[in-house]
C-alpha cells in the first residue's frame, strides 16, 4: 500500500502563487492575520456565478455579490415582476451559519489609527476574510458563497441542506448519525405539508444536542449549524409554514372533540 | 382523650322504648318486602347484574382487528401476577412464528389458573401489547381443577377481538414507506 | 290398665309428636322467611320437587313461598356426611343430641292443646302437678347442651356448654318464681284447671302482667334464642356447643331448639292466655261436639304460632346481650322482681280474702 | 496460610506511580497506568478512574476487555485541569487550592487519559443533558420491541433509559427500518433495527476471536451491522457477542425466545466441557437450566467462554437421567431400592473384600472432594484406581485439548497418573485373572474403554454411579444415581492448577444425590472414618490431607478460585 496525499484544489492554487511570488511576498497579500488569496465559489441567485480569486479581506460580501467584476448583482426578475431582493447569504459553504439580508453586526476592528474600535456594519459590508466572518458568528469555511434572493423558500433551502448532511454522515458516532437524519426527516415533513408550528423549536432542540464536542469529528457541528442559524434567523417563516399545515389539516380532518352524533346533527341542519 | 359517656336515662335503662322502636322498624321492613315487593335481592340466574364499565372480571387474551394473537409472550404478566396464576411457555427458537407480520413471537402456551387468579388486574395493567384484558366475566365454574386452568385457545376465544393500535403492522407499513424518503440507504 | 286409655294415648302422642315435628320444620322456614322480609330479602324460594312447578297457578306460588324448603333441608341433613371428629368423647358425643331433644318433646305431654273431642281430653297426660312436671323436664334440657359442649373436646363447644348451663340455671329460677303468682291466683297446679280458671275469670296475663313478662324473657333465655343465644353465639364461639356436630346430629340440636320454642309458646298460651279458650263465640267452654273440639285446637295453635312468630321476630331485631349483662338481668333484676311480684300478689290475695 | 497456594501466578509487577484526581469533588489516588484490554499497561482513562471512585459512568461501546472505539458518546463527561499561568506554573486560588480550568468541551471518559490534578464531573447538568441527548438519539430509531426482545431485563438501553433518559418521546418521524432476524451464523440471529452500532461485536470478533467476520455497511443512520458478504459468522466464540451486545441486536439461537432473563436464577459455577474451567453463571428456572453465561475471572477466562462449552448443558435435564437407586437381585433382576439399603449392602460386601480385590475407575468429571473420598476407599483396599481421559482439538483462546474439567485434581489427589488411563489395562488384566472381584465405577462407561461387557460379567460386585444410562450402568449390581455439576457443590482443579468452586443451581432428579454425600456415607460405613457432612468441612479436611491443596479453605477460594502448583 502506498501512502496517498489528497489535496484540495484551493491548496494547489495557493501553492502556485507561493511558488511564483515567494512565501514572504505571498503573505503580504490580504489583510493582517488574514493573508494570501482565497478562491471564492459564488453561487446562487447572482448574475455571474463562478469562481473568483480574491485577496483575503480586501473585498466585502456586498462587493462579491453586486460588483460587476464578481457576481454582478442579483439575477433579473421574471418579466413584469419587481426587482429581486436579497434574502440570505451563506458565506462559507452550506455548513456555515447563514446571514440574513440587512443583518447588522458590531465588530471590533482596527481603525485607521491602529486602535481597536467597535464598528457597526451591515452584513454586506463585511470584508470576506477569516476573522470578520467568525466575529460575525459564521465562518468563511470553504469560501463557497451561496446567495439567496426573495424567491427562495428558506425552509426548502434548509431541508435541502439537511438532506445533504443526512446523506453524508458516516454514522460512526451517535449524535451526528441519528441527529442528521432526524432533522432531515423533520424538515421533509415540514416541506411536505405535515408540518407543525412547534417544529421550529423542535428542530433547534435536535440540533442543539449534536455539536459542542459531542461528536468525534466536526461533521456534527457542520450539520447542526445551518439548522440552528436558519431557524434562529428565519423563525417566523418556519412557524408560518407549520401553522399553515396545521390549519389545513384541521380543516380537512374531523374535529376529534365532536362526537359522531353531533356531526350527524350538524350535517342534517344544513 | 377520655370521653365520659352520658348516663342512661330511665327509659333507656328499661330497654322498653328501644324494644318498641325495634319492633316498629322490623315490622315496617317486613311488611314492605312482603307486600310492597321492595327487596334488595337480585334473583341471579333470571336477573343479571349490570357490570360497571371498570369492573375487573376474568383476564382473557384478545385478538387484534385482523384476528391475530396480540400476545407476544413477554411474560411480564407472569412476572407481575401476585398469586402466580399465569404460566406462559415461550415458543423457543424452533417454535411457531407469530401469526401476524413483524412481531416474531407469540406464546407457545398461555395458561391462567382461575383457581388462583385474584382478579387484581395487574396483568392487564402491565401488558405492553394490550393483549390481556379483564373482561366482564365473573361466574367462572368448572367441575374439575384441570378445567379451571384455561389454555391459550380458550382464553383467545373468550377474549374475542379488541381493537387498538396495531404496533407491529404500523411498523411494517413504515418500513415500506422508507423507500420513498429522499435520504436513502 | 285401661286399653282405651292406652290406645288413645298412643294416638295422641303420635299426633302431637308428628305435629310438633312438622311445626319445627316449618318454624325453620318461618324463621328464614321472616328474617328475609325484615332484612328486605326474599328468602328461600327455589327448592321444590320437579313436579310442583307443573301445577298450574299454584305451583310457582308454593315454590316462591319456599314451602318445600323444609323437605330439602331435612333431606340434606340426612344425606350429609355424619362426621365424628377425632378426639371427641364418643359416647357422650352421640348421646348429647338425643338428650337435648327428648326433654323438649316431653314438655308437650302435659299441655292441654284443646278441650275435648268426644270424651277424650285433648291432653296427653292431664297431670295434677303439670307445672312442676314442666319445670322438671325443662331443666333436663341443659344436660344435652352441657354434654355436647363437653364431649366435643374443643374450646368453643366447651365455652358454649358452660355458658349454657349457667344461663339456664339462672333463668330457671326467675322463670319458676314468675309462675308462683299464677298458682297463687288459681290455686291449682293442673294446667287444665288453670285454663278452666281463665275461661271463667279472664286471662292471667291481665292479672299478673309482671309474671308474664318475666316468664316471656326467661323463656327466650331458656331456649337459647336471641338476644340470649350466648351458648352458640356464632360471632364469638363459631357455633358454640354444636360446633363439632354435623348432619343429623346437628339437626337434632336444631330440632331441640325449635321444639323448645314451641313448648315455651304453648306454656305461655296455657298459663297466661287462656289456652284453647277464647272469651267470645262460646269458645270458653269445653267442646260439646267435634267441630268445637277442632275449633279449640285451632285456637290453641293460632295463639301458639303467634308466640312462635314473636320468638322469631325478636331474634331478627335485637343484638346479642353481653354475658355479664345477661347474668345481671337474670339475677339482679328478674329474681328480685319476681320475689316482689309474689309478695304483692300474695298481699293482694290476702287483702281480698 | 501456606506458601504453596498463591492467588495469582503472575510475577509481582513493579510499583506503579499513583496520581491524584478528583471525581465529582472526591479526591482519590489512581494508578497512572492501568492494564488495557490486552493487559498492557497504558495511561489510565477517566472511565477507569471513575470506576475506582465507584462512580457509574454510562457507556455502550466501551468494554474493559475490548479495544476502545469511542463512538457511542454515552460516556461524555466534563472535566477540568489545573490552570497554568503564563509562566507555565499552576495558578493558585486565594484559598491555596490549584485553580481548575474547566474544559469548554466534554470528553469521552473511555478514551481520555487522566492527568495529575484533573477533576472529572459526571453529575453536572451539562453532562446529564448530554446523556439525555445521546440516549434520545439512540432510542429514536430503536424499535422499542422490548416485549419481544430477549435482551429485555439485561439491556443497557433499558437500564440507562431509566437512569438517565427522558420520560417522554418527542420523535414523531417514521423510524429507520433495517433488516430483522438476519441469520448471521449457526448460533446467532441479528436484528439490525435494535443495533445501536457500538461495534463491540466487531471488535470482539476481530481482536479477540481473530475472525474478522463482522462489519458495518451503509452510511449515517442507515449503518447496518452485517457479516462479510458470503461469509458465515461461525467461530467457536460467536456467542460472546451476544453477551457483550448492550442491546438485543445479537441474540443466541439457542436461548432465543426460551425464557425471560428476569426469571432466571443465577448461580456461580464452572464450565465442565474442558480443562480450562471457565467461570460461568448458570441461568435456571424451576429446576431447568436455560443457559450458561461467562463470569469474569481474569486468571482463567476474562469475560469469555467458548460456544462448545456454553451449549453443552442440555443433557442435564434429559428425561432418561438416572433417578433411582437400583440393585440386582440374586436372580439377576434389577429392582428399585433405597439409599440406606444399597449403601449398607455395599458396605457389607466391601468390608468382606480381601486386600487388592477392589478396583476403582473414577471420572475426571468428578470433583476434588469426591476423588478424595474415593481415594480413602482405595487406600483401605489397596485398590487399583484410574480414570479415563478425553481429548479433542484445542484452540488458542480458551478451549483446551483435555475435555475433562478435573484431571488435574484426580492426579493431585492420586486417583490417576499424569498419563491418564494407563492403569486401565492393569485393571482389565486383574479382572481377567480373577484377582479383582469388585469394581467401583464412577461416571464412566468402561465398556467403551478396555473393560468390555464380558469382563464386567466376571466381577462379583459392580458398583456404578452415573448420571445418564449406558452399557456399564445396565450391568451394575448396584446403581447409584449421581448429580450433574449444577445439582451439587464442589471444586474442580483446572489444567493450570486453579482450584475453583461451583454452586448448586437446580435440584437433582428423583433419588439422585450428590456423589460426595453418599461417598461420605460409604467411607464412614466401610472405614469408620467420619468426616464432614457439609461440603465446606469436607473441602477443608481434604485440603489438610492432600499435600497439593495444603492451606486452602472453602471460604478462601472465593468466587474465582486459587491456583495451586501442579
Amino acid at each position: 500500500m502506498c501512502p496517498t496525499i489528497v489535496n484540495n484544489v484551493e491548496t494547489l492554487c495557493d501553492v502556485k502563487h507561493i511558488v511564483a511570488l515567494g512565501g514572504a511576498e505571498y503573505a503580504k497579500l490580504g489583510t493582517p492575520n488574514n493573508t494570501g488569496t482565497r478562491i471564492v465559489s459564488l453561487s446562487g441567485h447572482v448574475k455571474r456565478p463562478g469562481y473568483y480569486e480574491i485577496e483575503t479581506g480586501k473585498v466585502t460580501i456586498g462587493q462579491l455579490i453586486n460588483d460587476p467584476a464578481f457576481g454582478g448583482g442579483l439575477r433579473e426578475p421574471e418579466p413584469g415582476r419587481p426587482p429581486r431582493k436579497l434574502k440570505a447569504v451563506i458565506p462559507g459553504g452550506s455548513s456555515a451559519k447563514v446571514f440574513k439580508a440587512g443583518e447588522k453586526f458590531k465588530l471590533k476592528r482596527k481603525g485607521p489609527d491602529g486602535q481597536m474600535v467597535e464598528q457597526e456594519m451591515d452584513m454586506l459590508d463585511l470584508p470576506y476574510d477569516f476573522d470578520s466572518l467568525i466575529a460575525a458568528g459564521s465562518m468563511s469555511g470553504s469560501s463557497a458563497i451561496i446567495v439567496m434572493d426573495d424567491s427562495v423558500d428558506i425552509v426548502e433551502a434548509l431541508a435541502n441542506i439537511a438532506e445533504f448532511y443526512a446523506h453524508e454522515s458516516c454514522g460512526q458516532c451517535t449524535p451526528c448519525r441519528e441527529g442528521s437524519l432526524w432533522m432531515s426527516k423533520a424538515l421533509h415533513r415540514l416541506t411536505h405539508g405535515e408540518g407543525r408550528a412547534s417544529d421550529a423549536d423542535y428542530l433547534v432542540k435536535i440540533a442543539d444536542n449534536i455539536p459542542g464536542g459531542r461528536t468525534i469529528c466536526a461533521f456534527g457541528e457542520a450539520c447542526s449549524w445551518p439548522v440552528q442559524s436558519f431557524v434562529a434567523k428565519f423563525k417566523d417563516e418556519f412557524i408560518a409554514k407549520g401553522k399553515a399545515d396545521e390549519e389545513r389539516r384541521a380543516q380537512g380532518k374531523i374535529d376529534p372533540d365532536t362526537t359522531p352524533s353531533q356531526q350527524h346533527e350538524s350535517a342534517t341542519a344544513h | 382523650m377520655i370521653v365520659n359517656r352520658k348516663p342512661l336515662t330511665l327509659a333507656e335503662r328499661l330497654y322498653l322504648p328501644a324494644i318498641v322502636g325495634g319492633f316498629r322498624v322490623t315490622i315496617r321492613h317486613a311488611l314492605r318486602s312482603l307486600f310492597g315487593g321492595k327487596t334488595v335481592t337480585m334473583e341471579y340466574p333470571e336477573q343479571k347484574w349490570a357490570v360497571p364499565p371498570d369492573y375487573r372480571g376474568a383476564p382473557y387474551l384478545v385478538k387484534d382487528q385482523d384476528g391475530h394473537t396480540k400476545c407476544v409472550s413477554c411474560q411480564l404478566c407472569e412476572f407481575v401476577c401476585p398469586p402466580k396464576a399465569i404460566k406462559i411457555i415461550p415458543p423457543g427458537p424452533a417454535g411457531e412464528l407469530a401469526d401476524r407480520p413483524n412481531a416474531e413471537k407469540m406464546p407457545h402456551e398461555f395458561e391462567i389458573n382461575f383457581l388462583r387468579c385474584i382478579y387484581c388486574g395487574l396483568c392487564q395493567e402491565v401488558c405492553p401489547e394490550e393483549a390481556i384484558f379483564l373482561l366482564k366475566d365473573y361466574s367462572l365454574t368448572g367441575l374439575s381443577r384441570e378445567e379451571m386452568v384455561y389454555g391459550k385457545e380458550k382464553l383467545l376465544a373468550l377474549g374475542g377481538v379488541h381493537g387498538g393500535i396495531q404496533k407491529w403492522k404500523h411498523k411494517l407499513e413504515e418500513a415500506k414507506e422508507q423507500e420513498n424518503f429522499p435520504v436513502k440507504v | 290398665m285401661n286399653w282405651n286409655f292406652i290406645i288413645f294415648s298412643v294416638i295422641k302422642i303420635a299426633i302431637v309428636v308428628g305435629v310438633v315435628q312438622g311445626m319445627v320444620a316449618y318454624a325453620v322456614l318461618a324463621e328464614r322467611k321472616i328474617s328475609a322480609w325484615i332484612q328486605d330479602r326474599v328468602g328461600p324460594n327455589r327448592a321444590a320437587p320437579p313436579f310442583v312447578k307443573a301445577i298450574p297457578g299454584l305451583g310457582p306460588v308454593l315454590i316462591r313461598l319456599g314451602l318445600f324448603q323444609p323437605l330439602a333441608d331435612g333431606l340434606k341433613f340426612m344425606l350429609k356426611e355424619d362426621f365424628t371428629p377425632a378426639g371427641v368423647r364418643k359416647v357422650y358425643f352421640w348421646l348429647a343430641p338425643a338428650i337435648a331433644v327428648i326433654p323438649s318433646m316431653l314438655v308437650i305431654a302435659v299441655i292441654p292443646f284443646g278441650s275435648q273431642i268426644g270424651h277424650q281430653q285433648m291432653v296427653i297426660s292431664d297431670l295434677n302437678v303439670g307445672i312442676l312436671y314442666t319445670f322438671g323436664i325443662v331443666s333436663l334440657g341443659v344436660y344435652g347442651i352441657v354434654l355436647a359442649g363437653y364431649a366435643a373436646n374443643s374450646k368453643y363447644p366447651f365455652l358454649g356448654g358452660i355458658r349454657s348451663s349457667a344461663q339456664m340455671i339462672s333463668y330457671e329460677i326467675s322463670m319458676g318464681m314468675s309462675v308462683i303468682p299464677v298458682l297463687l291466683i288459681v290455686g291449682n297446679l293442673n294446667l287444665s284447671q288453670i285454663i278452666g280458671w281463665q275461661s271463667q275469670h279472664g286471662w292471667l296475663a291481665l292479672y299478673s302482667p309482671v309474671s308474664f313478662i318475666i316468664f316471656l324473657v326467661a323463656s327466650f333465655a331458656e331456649t337459647n334464642r336471641l338476644p340470649f343465644d350466648l351458648p352458640e353465639a356464632e360471632t364469638e364461639l363459631v357455633g358454640g356447643y354444636h360446633t363439632e356436630y354435623s348432619s343429623m346430629k346437628f339437626a337434632l340440636f336444631f330440632l331441640a331448639e325449635y321444639s323448645n320454642m314451641i313448648a315455651s309458646a304453648a306454656m305461655m298460651v296455657t298459663l297466661f292466655f287462656g289456652g284453647w279458650t277464647l272469651p267470645f263465640w262460646g269458645l270458653d267452654h269445653p267442646a260439646g261436639n267435634l267441630g268445637m273440639g277442632i275449633a279449640h285446637i285451632l285456637v290453641f295453635l293460632v295463639k301458639m304460632l303467634l308466640f312462635v312468630v314473636l320468638f322469631i321476630w325478636v331474634r331478627w331485631m335485637f343484638p346479642r346481650f353481653r354475658y355479664d349483662q345477661l347474668m345481671d338481668l337474670g339475677w339482679r333484676k328478674f329474681v328480685p322482681l319476681a320475689l316482689v311480684n309474689i309478695l304483692v300478689t300474695a298481699i293482694v290475695l290476702w287483702a281480698k280474702s | 496460610m501456606s506458601n504453596t497456594a498463591t492467588t495469582e501466578t503472575k510475577p509481582a509487577a513493579p510499583a506503579i506511580e499513583k496520581i491524584k484526581v478528583k471525581v465529582d469533588g472526591r479526591e482519590l489516588e489512581v494508578p497512572k497506568l492501568m492494564p488495557d484490554w490486552q493487559g498492557k499497561l497504558v495511561p489510565t482513562t477517566m472511565i477507569q478512574a471513575c470506576e475506582l471512585a465507584k462512580t457509574d459512568v454510562p457507556h455502550y461501546c466501551y468494554h474493559p476487555k475490548l479495544p476502545v472505539a469511542g463512538n457511542c458518546r454515552m460516556c461524555l463527561v466534563e472535566f477540568g485541569t489545573p490552570a497554568l499561568g503564563p509562566d507555565r506554573k499552576p495558578v493558585i486560588n486565594p484559598d491555596g487550592t490549584p485553580k481548575i480550568a474547566k474544559s469548554p468541551r466534554p470528553a469521552i471518559a473511555c478514551a481520555t487519559p487522566i492527568s495529575p490534578g484533573m477533576e472529572i464531573y459526571t453529575q453536572t447538568p451539562g453532562v446529564k443533558q448530554m446523556r439525555e441527548g445521546v440516549l434520545e438519539f439512540l432510542l429514536i430509531n430503536h424499535p422499542l420491541d422490548c416485549p419481544i426482545c430477549d435482551q429485555a431485563g439485561e439491556c443497557k438501553l433499558q437500564e440507562y433509559s431509566v437512569d438517565y433518559g427522558q420520560s417522554a418521546s418527542r420523535f414523531v418521524e417514521p423510524k429507520v427500518h433495517k433488516p430483522k432476524a438476519v441469520d448471521l451464523g449457526p448460533r446467532i440471529v441479528l436484528d439490525d433495527e435494535r443495533c445501536i452500532l457500538c461495534t463491540r461485536c466487531i471488535r470482539f470478533t476481530k481482536d479477540i476471536a481473530g475472525d474478522d467476520a463482522l462489519g458495518i455497511v451503509n452510511r449515517g443512520s442507515y449503518n447496518t451491522l452485517t457479516a462479510y458478504p458470503g461469509k458465515v459468522f461461525d467461530n467457536n466464540y460467536t456467542l460472546n457477542t451476544v453477551d457483550i451486545c448492550p442491546v438485543g441486536a445479537l441474540t443466541s439461537k439457542d436461548f432465543r425466545f426460551q425464557m425471560r432473563v428476569w426469571f432466571l436464577k443465577e448461580t456461580k459455577s464452572i464450565c465442565t466441557s474442558c480443562a480450562t474451567g471457565c467461570n460461568i453463571i448458570v441461568g435456571s428456572r424451576e429446576e431447568k437450566v436455560y443457559r450458561y453465561t461467562p463470569r469474569e475471572n481474569d486468571a482463567v477466562n476474562a469475560c469469555w467462554m467458548c460456544d462448545h462449552g456454553r451449549l453443552n448443558y442440555k443433557w442435564i435435564g434429559r428425561a432418561d437421567r438416572l433417578a433411582e437407586v437400583r440393585r440386582q437381585t440374586s436372580e439377576g433382576r434389577s429392582e428399585k431400592t433405597t439409599w440406606t439399603v444399597a449403601l449398607n449392602e455395599i458396605a457389607e460386601k466391601l468390608k468382606k473384600a480381601p486386600h487388592g480385590s477392589v478396583a476403582i475407575v473414577a471420572s475426571a468429571r468428578q470433583t476434588n472432594e469426591e476423588f478424595w473420598l474415593l481415594k480413602k476407599l482405595a487406600d483401605k483396599f489397596g485398590a487399583l484406581t484410574d480414570s479415563i481421559g478425553y481429548f479433542g482439538e484445542g484452540d488458542k483462546l480458551l478451549l483446551n485439548v483435555d475435555r475433562t474439567p478435573n484431571r488435574t485434581g484426580a492426579r493431585l489427589i492420586g486417583i490417576c497418573q499424569a498419563n491418564v488411563g494407563i492403569k486401565m489395562m492393569v485393571i482389565a488384566d486383574s479382572i481377567k485373572v480373577g484377582k479383582v472381584k469388585t469394581l467401583i465405577v464412577f461416571g464412566e462407561d468402561v465398556t467403551k474403554s478396555s473393560l468390555d461387557a464380558e469382563l464386567l460379567g466376571k466381577l462379583d460386585t459392580l458398583i456404578v454411579s452415573d448420571i445418564l444410562p449406558n452399557e456399564t450402568t445396565k450391568r451394575a449390581h448396584y446403581l447409584l444415581p449421581g448429580c450433574a455439576h449444577v445439582e451439587k457443590r464442589g471444586t474442580f482443579t483446572n489444567i493450570k492448577g486453579r482450584v475453583q468452586k461451583f454452586m448448586k443451581a437446580v435440584e437433582a432428579p428423583g433419588d439422585a444425590r450428590p456423589e460426595w454425600e453418599f461417598l461420605h456415607d460409604l467411607v464412614y460405613n466401610v472405614t469408620g472414618q467420619d468426616g464432614f457432612l457439609t461440603i465446606e468441612g469436607l473441602f477443608n479436611e481434604m485440603a489438610k490431607d492432600v499435600p497439593a491443596f495444603n492451606g486452602l479453605t472453602w471460604a478462601g477460594l472465593g468466587d474465582t478460585g486459587v491456583t495451586v502448583p501442579t
